[in-house]
């Protein structure tokens, strides 16, 4: 708790509004969609189209739903799909980067080739054919996992030439001469360097794949009854809210989508202008 | 089966260096041999030039390096002997020492790692209980003790004291032979003296022979029982420390001892620098024929034969000083 | 002239603030080559970076001040701490320590040299003047100006730290402050870029001060020097005085356990290691190593005073006959 | 390592990397449901009701033939190696039948171009500058209100702002047309007219998604250069300000944006969809999502293809320029 | 628009308010622009701009009888050469090229086809007989034309018997000559070429076209060649078009131009800004933005309900039932339907446009309603569902209209409370909500409810709703009211976008369980064609692609009927007795869940042109992109 108090003190303040805006999205996402409430996609669940109000903080859609319960579920489930993308996205990216940068030889050369093709091939495409097919049994994690599929190629270049140029420092060779195997040295000594890097890349992932899906959205590819947030402004777009000026249901998707990556954001800057305080310069 | 503990014969190693369309080798490393005698151990100090091909070396004995030529053989194994490496044996035979100890060790990960990491999986140890005895005993002997290393991270080590943990890791195994390479640059003055002086120490209390690389020339003397003169990847002079510094062979040698800033004497005359490295590199006479006081023509046509005198020291030199061959 | 004048600074850190230059307070002379040695961790670099004004964050000055004034062209300036930077370059000049990775890696020397060049002096030449003036500058270096079109990474670690300090003796300061600038390269090198720091010295008639803790260094190199424990400073006299007649117990053991070419004789270094800055002891910080350390070391701190015309030391013991 | 070996290296990562994407986009579609043949089958059924099976059968044949989907996969996939790889000929389009796709993608390729190209390079341009402003001068006010626009920005969905930028200008102020409309009755200054105007609003939408990323980037990048030891130096050198930024933070961290710029040229073809679709912009990337939606493997096989021959290439030349930038590469 | 042309049939009533209408546009009316040019060169108010809803992928192609040819794109609307049109009013067919319905003889294998006199080609040539002789031949004959073997299949030959004469030998009796050969819904594959210039081509299949002789009004002045528009000009000699020659009419729009205006937003902006005179098709928000925005912007009608629910297509849920059960039990399926509340499904689907559909298969056109629907109301208020427990239900709810015509009235439209009004806009009623009887049902088709959900064999029972992604607004929120309806009701359920390239496939293939679909559609009388799918004999197994229906129902007195129907005129009597058998029987089986006949939100723009068909001056139906169109460009006139 202390060691809490004084990290606190010393923070900047972009990485308190940082840490805090994150804090709100994950509780909205995890805790409070927890708690018991309508299925906010159930249709005429209350009379469509109401302004804000005490019971409808922000409002109802032209359906009959609660835009803000359904904001929340679309918080959870594009936080589910972000998050599920970015761990698989950054864990297979970091790990086949480190084993192609530090084995060497046949290995990397064939990691990176594979690397390489998953970068060139231009990814909306790939994930618009491949969405389009598999929308029967399409799901949260299917998404995610045909999103992922594109996530891990561009960290694993990058933290290929992290670990190349760690190759050859010297406490690597230690290391080694106490008897660590390449496995444990790829994890224990060179992935702590990748760390800061591969969490700001597992933020920027998180959002990338909330975007991407967005973009499915749009072109009506993403389950029809997932409530993320794309799928939100869809709908929104779909029953006209822009033109109608139904503010509160087309707009709460974009500007938490926007609120969710400034709150990275300046976590992500807040916490490198922290280290580099704490380094001292 | 043989009474050598390291034979260094004919390396070589080579770099290419330059720009993108450059075709320019750089020769480390140059037919060099080198033997450490296995009955009694010692300790080699190597020393010359920045670049001249120190570390290389040292990296080839760790096995870091590829040679281009040559081989090593330890106790005997030849190093090109690819079917009877035996990784785990050698690692219980030779460790190394870095020149710079906040770079032997991960900053993000306590420096008691690497020390259970050497016990327990080079089997030193059988469990956690007996690497810990003996990472105190082997620390206590660099006047160390696991209580004050314990859950620290390199930053909170003085430079010496951290390079005495990393010398007690490389004890931990008992090794024939540590590659110590400048161990001692990084550290100031009065730090420098406890660890050469440790390096005798267990030299005689564990006979464990030393590669020391230095630029200090004051501890080379100080501690060393042969000394090796590298210039620009060949060995110019190899023999006794004692004999050969103070009576250097090599004009080179020479060179060096005088470009000691010893307390007592001050310099007076200007030396000549080296050219840029690439250029010398090159050379294909006598290396060290451009900067060489004594050089004659021959020096600057044709390349000097390795000449051993009496006392077993080897100069490569067409007119050695204080000639005893 | 610098006057350091009862200079104290500290860096502010996440675990508090930790003193490192403490109450320092002496002068270096105009054309003279001015030595700070000390162990490792005693605030060298803090020192040089105070004299040459980079006083920035996390560094803060807690008291005291540095006065730099001398002539040049004609005219005499003197700056205080916090306008020197003014002068950067011009009037003094730094060689940072580990230089061999000060210089942009990708821009060729040349480029680099016409940068340093303030825009007055460049005003009514061509480029081809000013690049010839540099050349003519390096040869008088015995550097060869072919080193222009080069990359930094071209060159040799020692060859690298010569063009910096041609860089920065290009404008002829009248102060050159050079940390640590032969760690690091061996001894001919060594010897061969002191060397040429003695030669510039002696041309432009200048003050040079250089921080190594090599003693054999300065004893070839420097005419006075101070030695620094623990971010103070505990001896200052001139260089032969200091190795002959070593007053304070740091420096007598500096100096005594220096191993020699010719010397086998068995020697220990100091026992102990210096203490944490951040939470120093009270009185003398070299008491806990010191063997003679008394009572009133380990509860007062030592003022520097003079034991004989320009000879300073800080020590408890100077007054009672062990010295 | 020599240069020549290490193009030989390169060139043949390149070409592996080419084949490996290639492979993957031909059997990825083939592995789906559906079918072309019989999506187009079924388009003509839902049009004149009732076929009739031996009709149904007969077509069904005579198209497989057309389209070259006779044979087994390997077949398949052998003849569009030959064809498609070599040749850069993907057939006819299955659905602007018989037209060839090269020629369909022909049509598109200079709009795409005209449009994504430039503005990814102007936005690589702007972006960098905003982003050495934001890394270097961080305390500076107007590089922090730039940079706070870009943050601000850059996450919104870019369909959005497309929108955003459509309601506001072109049917509020009526400024531009809502659709791209190309003259193609007039001469060529009233094409190009017609095309510049209808490109601006395009463009400027997809300015303003692009340069935020460049700007984090380049940032960040900038900011760890300005804390390297030369940096520090050269300020202490007395060297000016704007001198530093210039030709230090900038030059350093420039690099590793010439490599990410030739990489994102992958965006000039899948990219801007959405863009292309609010504005209804012709471009190869709706060309691709009408070809994915209505299977056109030739026309699918053949965007993509190109797209990945040109992120590849872009690639391939920047790590062959790069030592011509960077002078401390050394081919290894 | 509607309110500009005054028409004699109006009620006193709508005349009134189209009276109030007309005044306030006069108010705001400014008059036209005259200088303005369209973004292709022509004069605005000389061109009548029709929005096209996708653009087409076969720019410059105007060769029918080539593959993939798009002819939505104004092919058929403007240049075309029917045999037969429609009257869309009426529901009548009648001659285009052919002078009147064809003569058969009494076994139905011979007839006889007049062609008009006095159409000609746009260059000038005649249209005769031998155009219709060889367009036939070229079908029968060149195997590359998709309905090659159809036509072989069913014609014996194709001859001459004069210049205007056309006889045609079919192989077996074929009552239907010009339903199936001419207009009835949208189009026909049957155009005629000009012989003149197709017989010169070396392969038709592989002719563009792309300057086409027509005989319609219109020919192709440009095109994009990017498929989003192509610019048609009026035919100088139009009289000897073939809309000139069936009415006479003059064509006012000198140039007609289809384009693509991209996703809906572009569309209703472009609108609102008269870039466009007419749209496809909106929903009912966008209507309402746009008549808000711009009050020349109208719809068919000009109060509520405003859209047409004459559109032939029927929205509904269609069942795969060759999967077998539960799907294939009609139990099953009436169970669905009765556990749905459709006045939330409808409230849902359009703000309750629309008119409700119980019929299964066809859907409740006004003239449906007249000639079938409300001739069998007393058996449908009669009919009953054996509940399973010795229970029965009678699952017809003849209150609907009422009851959503109160809702409406709550939410602030005037609604009529004219019975037979109300029946006309809402329909005669529509499925129970009943989920007792719902329940029942599904217990007896084998299902069974626990606690956490439904079960079917003793495996928790899900299912797949299917809708298309891209296209049909009132299909895809059909479905979504129907899947949110049917999980308030407790099932598990997959809610499945497709796109139409993915369905086109697996609808046809079977693979689904229930989607949102519209397999039929109903205008004439005579409902052969709408029902000849249902054939059983059409049925191949799932997975494999069958030329009938993709819900697979197996049901033998339905092909009965079919097969029946197949040898009689249309005229005949019997056969609307038929028709009347073959709905009971599908009302039985309800192989299909109606929910409305097809609602079409068609706005447009009376900028620059009015007189468009509307409600109040209902002389065509509001279908741009049907084949009738070329006759509406004879009404629509611009505004002075
Ligand atoms: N990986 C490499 N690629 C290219 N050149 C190299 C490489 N490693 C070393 N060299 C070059 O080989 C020469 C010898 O290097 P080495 O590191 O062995 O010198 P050293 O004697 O250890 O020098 P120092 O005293 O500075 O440590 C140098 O010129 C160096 O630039
Ligand atoms: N930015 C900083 N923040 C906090 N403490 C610092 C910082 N820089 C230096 N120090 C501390 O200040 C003390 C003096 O550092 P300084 O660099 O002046 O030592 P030095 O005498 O130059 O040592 P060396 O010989 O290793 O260069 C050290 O204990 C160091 O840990
Ligand atoms: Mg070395
Ligand atoms: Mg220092
Ligand atoms: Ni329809």
């Amino acid at each position: 708790m202390e060691s809490v108090k004084k990290f606190w003190r010393n923070t900047n303040l972009s990485l308190k509004a940082g840490l805090l805006l994150t804090a709100i999205f994950i509780i909205i996402g995890f805790v409070v969609y927890f708690l018991p409430h309508t299925n906010p996609f159930t249709f005429n669940s209350y009379p469509g189209k109401l302004k804000p109000s005490s019971e409808h903080l922000l409002g109802t859609t032209s359906m009959g739903q609660d835009v803000l319960w359904l904001l929340i579920e679309a918080i959870h489930n594009s936080l589910m799909i972000g998050l599920i993308v970015a761990t698989i996205g950054t864990v297979a990216g970091v790990f086949i980067g480190l084993l192609a940068g530090f084995s060497g030889g046949f290995l990397d050369r064939v990691l990176t080739v594979v690397t390489d093709t998953f970068i060139v091939i231009p990814s909306l495409p790939i994930l618009i054919l491949m969405t389009s097919f598999m929308k029967g049994s399409s799901t949260v994690f299917i998404m995610a996992l045909v999103l992922a599929m594109f996530a891990w190629a561009w960290p694993s270049r990058q933290i290929r030439s992290m670990a190349l140029s760690m190759r050859e420092r010297d406490f690597i060779h230690t290391a080694w001469f106490s008897g660590e195997g390449t496995i444990q040295v790829v994890v224990t000594e060179i992935l702590p360097y990748a760390f800061t890097w591969s969490l700001s890349n597992f933020m920027n992932a998180t959002l990338v794949a909330i975007a991407s899906e967005s973009s499915l959205a749009v072109l009506g590819l993403s389950p029809g009854n997932l409530i993320s947030l794309g799928n939100m402004i869809q709908w929104a777009r779909d029953r006209n809210a822009i033109f109608t000026k139904q503010w509160f249901w087309i707009g709460s998707p974009i500007i938490t989508t926007a609120v969710m990556f400034i709150g990275l954001f300046l976590l992500i800057t807040g916490y490198n202008d922290y280290l580099s305080r704490k380094r001292g310069r | 089966m043989s009474e050598k503990l390291l034979e260094i014969k004919n390396v070589s190693k080579s770099f290419h260096i330059g720009g993108m369309l450059s075709k320019k080798k750089l020769v480390a490393v140059d037919d060099v041999n080198i033997d450490i005698d296995d009955v009694r151990p010692v300790i080699l100090s190597i020393v010359g030039e920045s670049g001249c091909g120190k570390s290389t070396l040292c990296k080839m004995i760790l096995r870091l390096h590829d040679l281009d030529q040559g081989d090593i053989l330890l106790s005997g194994r030849s190093y090109k002997d690819r079917k009877g490496y035996d990784a785990f044996q050698f690692r219980l035979d030779v460790q190394p020492i870095f020149q710079n100890p906040y770079e032997s060790f991960s900053m993000r990960k306590t420096v008691d790692t690497y020390l259970f990491n050497t016990a327990l999986r080079l089997k030193i140890a059988k469990n956690y209980k007996e690497a810990g005895e003996l990472i105190d005993d082997t620390l206590k002997s660099v006047g160390l003790s696991l209580e004050v290393v314990k859950g620290k991270y390199p930053t909170q080590f003085s430079g010496g004291e951290l390079q005495r943990v990393s010398i007690a890791r490389a004890l931990i195994t008992r090794p024939k032979l540590i590659i110590a390479d400048e161990p001692v640059a990084a550290i100031d003055a009065s730090m420098k003296m406890n660890i050469v002086n440790l390096f005798k120490e267990l030299k005689d209390k564990y006979k464990v022979s030393f590669i020391y690389v230095t630029h200090d020339l004051s501890t080379a003397y100080y501690v060393s029982d042969y000394i090796a003169t590298l210039y620009r990847g060949c060995l110019i002079e190899y023999g006794p420390a004692k004999e050969i510094m103070d009576n250097p062979a090599h004009p080179y040698t020479e060179l060096l001892m005088n470009a000691i800033p010893r307390v007592g004497e001050k310099w007076d005359q200007e030396l000549v620098m080296p050219d840029t490295e690439d250029k010398e590199y090159a050379i294909t006479y006598c290396k060290f024929a451009p900067r060489c006081p004594y050089a004659t023509e021959e020096c600057r046509k044709s390349k000097p034969d390795m000449k051993t005198f009496d006392d077993g020291r080897k100069v490569l030199c067409f007119y050695p000083l204080n000639s005893k061959a | 002239m610098i006057k350091i004048d009862h200079l104290s600074t500290s860096y502010s850190t996440i675990s508090g603030p930790v003193h490192v230059i403490n109450d320092v307070d002496f002068e270096i002379y105009d054309n003279e080559i001015f030595g700070i040695a000390g162990e490792s961790g005693c605030g060298k670099t803090t020192l040089l970076k105070a004299l040459y004004d980079i006083i920035e964050f996390p560094m803060v000055v807690d008291s005291g001040k540095l006065i730099l004034s001398g002539e040049k062209y004609g005219k005499t300036f003197s700056y205080e701490t916090g306008q020197i930077r003014k002068t950067w370059w011009n009037n003094i000049s730094y060689v940072p320590q580990a230089a061999q990775s000060v210089l942009n890696p990708i821009v060729p020397l040349k480029n680099q040299f016409l940068d340093s060049i303030p825009k007055e002096d460049k005003r009514y030449k061509t480029k081809e003047q000013t690049l010839k003036r540099v050349a003519d500058y390096l040869e008088e270096l015995s550097l060869s100006p072919d080193l222009l079109n080069a990359y930094p990474f071209q060159l040799s670690g020692g060859m690298r730290q010569r063009v910096i300090i041609a860089l920065a003796t290009f404008m002829s300061p009248n102060v050159v402050l050079a940390d640590e600038p032969t760690t690091a390269l061996d001894v001919v090198v060594q010897r061969g870029i002191l060397m040429m720091l003695m030669r510039l010295q002696k041309q432009l008639k200048n003050t040079m001060v250089i921080v190594s803790h090599d003693m054999g260094v300065h004893y070839q190199v420097t005419d006075r020097m101070g030695i620094m424990y623990s971010g103070s400073l505990v001896e200052l006299g001139k260089t032969e005085d200091i190795f002959e007649k070593p007053i304070h117990p740091y420096t007598k053991m500096l100096v005594g356990a220096l191993p020699r070419v010719g010397d086998k004789s068995p020697k220990t270094g100091i026992p102990g290691r210096p203490p944490a800055l951040t939470n120093p002891p009270a009185g003398c910080r070299f008491a806990p190593r010191c063997q003679r350390a008394t009572e009133e070391c380990r509860k007062s701190v030592p003022k520097l005073q003079e034991v004989e015309p320009g000879r300073f030391a800080a020590c408890h013991l100077i007054n009672k006959n062990g010295c | 390592m020599k240069f020549r070996k290490y193009f030989g290296l390169r060139f043949l990562t390149y070409l592996l990397t080419i084949w490996i994407g290639i492979t993957f986009i031909f059997f990825i579609p083939r592995m789906f449901p559906s079918d072309p043949v019989e999506n187009m089958i079924g388009q003509m059924q839902s049009r004149s009701g009732q076929m009739d099976p031996v009709q149904m059968e007969a077509l069904r044949s005579q198209l497989r033939v057309q389209f070259g989907l006779e044979g087994s996969l390997l077949e398949q996939y052998g003849t569009f190696l030959w064809k498609g790889l070599l040749h850069f000929n993907f057939g006819p389009s299955l659905m602007s039948y018989p037209t060839p796709v090269g020629e369909i993608i022909g049509m598109y390729l200079p709009y795409t171009l005209f449009l994504s190209l430039t503005t990814t390079v102007i936005a690589w341009v702007i972006g960098n500058i905003i982003g050495l402003l934001a890394g270097f001068r961080k305390n500076k006010l107007s590089s922090k209100i730039l940079e706070g626009i870009a943050i601000c920005i850059y996450p919104v969905p870019y369909f959005i702002i497309a929108l955003v930028l459509q309601i506001v200008f072109a049917f509020v102020l009526g400024w531009f047309p809502i659709q791209t409309t190309i003259n193609t009755q007039g001469n060529t200054a009233a094409w190009f007219l017609s095309l510049l105007k209808a490109s601006i609003l395009p463009a400027l939408s997809m300015l303003l998604v692009g340069t935020g990323w460049w700007i984090i980037s380049m940032k960040s990048l900038a900011g760890t250069t300005s804390e390297e030891d030369f940096v520090l130096f050269a300020r202490y050198r007395g060297i000016s300000e704007s001198r530093i930024g210039k030709s230090y933070v900038f030059r350093n961290s420039i690099l590793t944006q010439v490599t990410a710029l030739a990489m994102s040229l992958g965006g000039v073809f899948g990219g801007s969809i959405m863009t292309e679709i609010v504005f209804g912009y012709p471009g190869v990337g709706t060309l691709v999502q009408k070809a994915i939606l209505m299977s056109d493997y030739n026309m699918i096989l053949g965007c993509i293809t190109i797209s990945i021959v040109a992120i590849s290439t872009a690639t391939l030349i920047v790590d062959l320029i790069y030592p011509f930038i960077d002078p401390r590469i050394r081919y290894n | 628009g509607c309110g500009k042309t005054k028409n004699n049939k109006a009620e006193v009533e709508t005349a009134k308010v189209t009276a109030e209408a007309e005044n306030k546009t006069e108010d705001e009316k400014e008059p036209a622009p005259s200088k303005e040019m369209t973004e292709v060169g022509t004069p605005r108010n000389e061109t009548l701009i029709v929005e096209c809803q996708s653009p087409t992928d076969t720019p410059g192609q105007f060769n029918s009888y080539m593959q993939g040819t798009t002819m939505g794109f104004g092919i058929h609307q403007l240049m075309s050469a029917m045999m037969w049109e429609i009257d869309t009013v009426k529901g009548e067919q009648f001659g285009e090229v052919a002078d009147g319905m064809p003569e058969s003889n009494a076994d139905f294998t011979e007839h006889i086809v007049k062609i008009r006199k006095g159409i000609k080609w746009s260059d000038g040539e005649d249209l005769t007989a031998d155009d219709v002789v060889f367009t036939f031949n070229m079908i029968m004959s060149n195997t590359g034309i998709s309905q090659n073997a159809y036509y072989n299949q069913i014609f014996k030959s194709v001859g001459k018997v004069d210049d205007y004469t056309v006889k045609i030998v079919t192989k077996e009796a074929f009552p239907r000559l010009a339903q199936r050969f001419g207009v009835t819904i949208w189009g026909n594959d049957l155009r005629i070429v000009p012989e003149h210039i197709y017989s010169k081509q070396q392969d038709v299949t592989q002719f563009k076209d792309s300057k086409p002789v027509v005989a319609g009004p219109y020919t192709v002045k440009a095109y994009d060649e990017l498929g989003k528009w192509v610019l048609y000009e009026r035919r100088e000699d139009w009289k000897a078009s073939t809309v000139g020659v069936v009415t006479g009419k003059e064509p006012k729009a000198k140039y007609v131009w289809f384009r693509n205006l991209g996703d809906d937003t572009s569309r209703q902006m472009s609108l609102i800004n008269n870039e466009v005179d007419i749209l496809c098709e909106v929903t009912p928000e966008m209507l309402e933005v746009m008549t808000a925005q711009n009050p020349n912007i109208a719809c068919w009608y000009k109060n509520f309900p405003y859209a047409t629910s004459d559109d032939p297509c029927s929205k509904g849920l269609l069942f795969s039932m060759g999967k077998g059960a539960p799907y294939d039990n009609k139990d099953f399926r009436w169970g669905i339907a009765l556990a749905m509340n459709f006045d939330e499904i409808s409230q849902n689907i359009f703000d309750g446009v629309g008119r409700a559909s119980p019929f299964p298969i066809i859907t409740n056109t006004s003239a449906a309603q007249e000639l079938y629907v409300k001739p069998i109301l007393s058996w449908l208020e009669a009919f009953q569902l054996d509940l399973g427990d010795g229970t029965s239900v009678k699952p017809f709810d003849s209150g609907y209209a009422e009851r959503i015509a109160g809702v409406l009235r709550n939410k602030g439209y005037d609604i009529p409370t004219d019975q037979n009004t109300l029946i006309d806009m809402f329909g005669v009623g529509c499925w129970k909500y009943d989920p007792q009887a719902a329940e029942k049902l599904l217990t007896k088709a084998g299902l069974e409810k626990k606690s956490d959900g439904w079960y079917f064999n003793g495996k928790p029972f899900t299912f797949n709703m299917t809708y298309l992604a891209d296209s049909e607004a009132q299909a895809g929120r059909g479905t979504q009211a129907a899947y949110d309806q049917l999980t308030k009701f407790g099932f598990k359920i997959n809610l499945v976008s497709e796109s139409s390239a993915t369905w086109d496939t697996n609808g046809a293939t079977g693979q689904f369980d229930i989607a949102g679909y519209w397999p039929t559609g109903f205008i004439t009388k005579d409902i052969y064609s709408q029902i000849n799918g249902w054939d059983a004999d059409l049925i191949v197994p799932i997975g494999e692609r069958g030329s009938g229906q993709s819900g697979r129902w197996k049901n033998a007195k339905a092909t009965e009927i079919i097969h029946e129907l197949a040898k009689l005129s249309p005229d005949d009597p019997k056969a609307y007795e038929l028709g009347i058998e073959f709905f009971k029987n599908s009302i039985e089986e309800l192989p299909f869940i109606g929910f409305h006949s097809g609602v079409k939100f068609v706005p447009t723009n009376s900028t620059y042109w009015n007189n468009y068909p509307c409600a109040d001056n209902p002389y065509n139906g509001p279908w741009w992109w049907w084949s009738c169109f070329k006759y509406i460009t004879t009404e629509i006139s611009p505004v002075q």
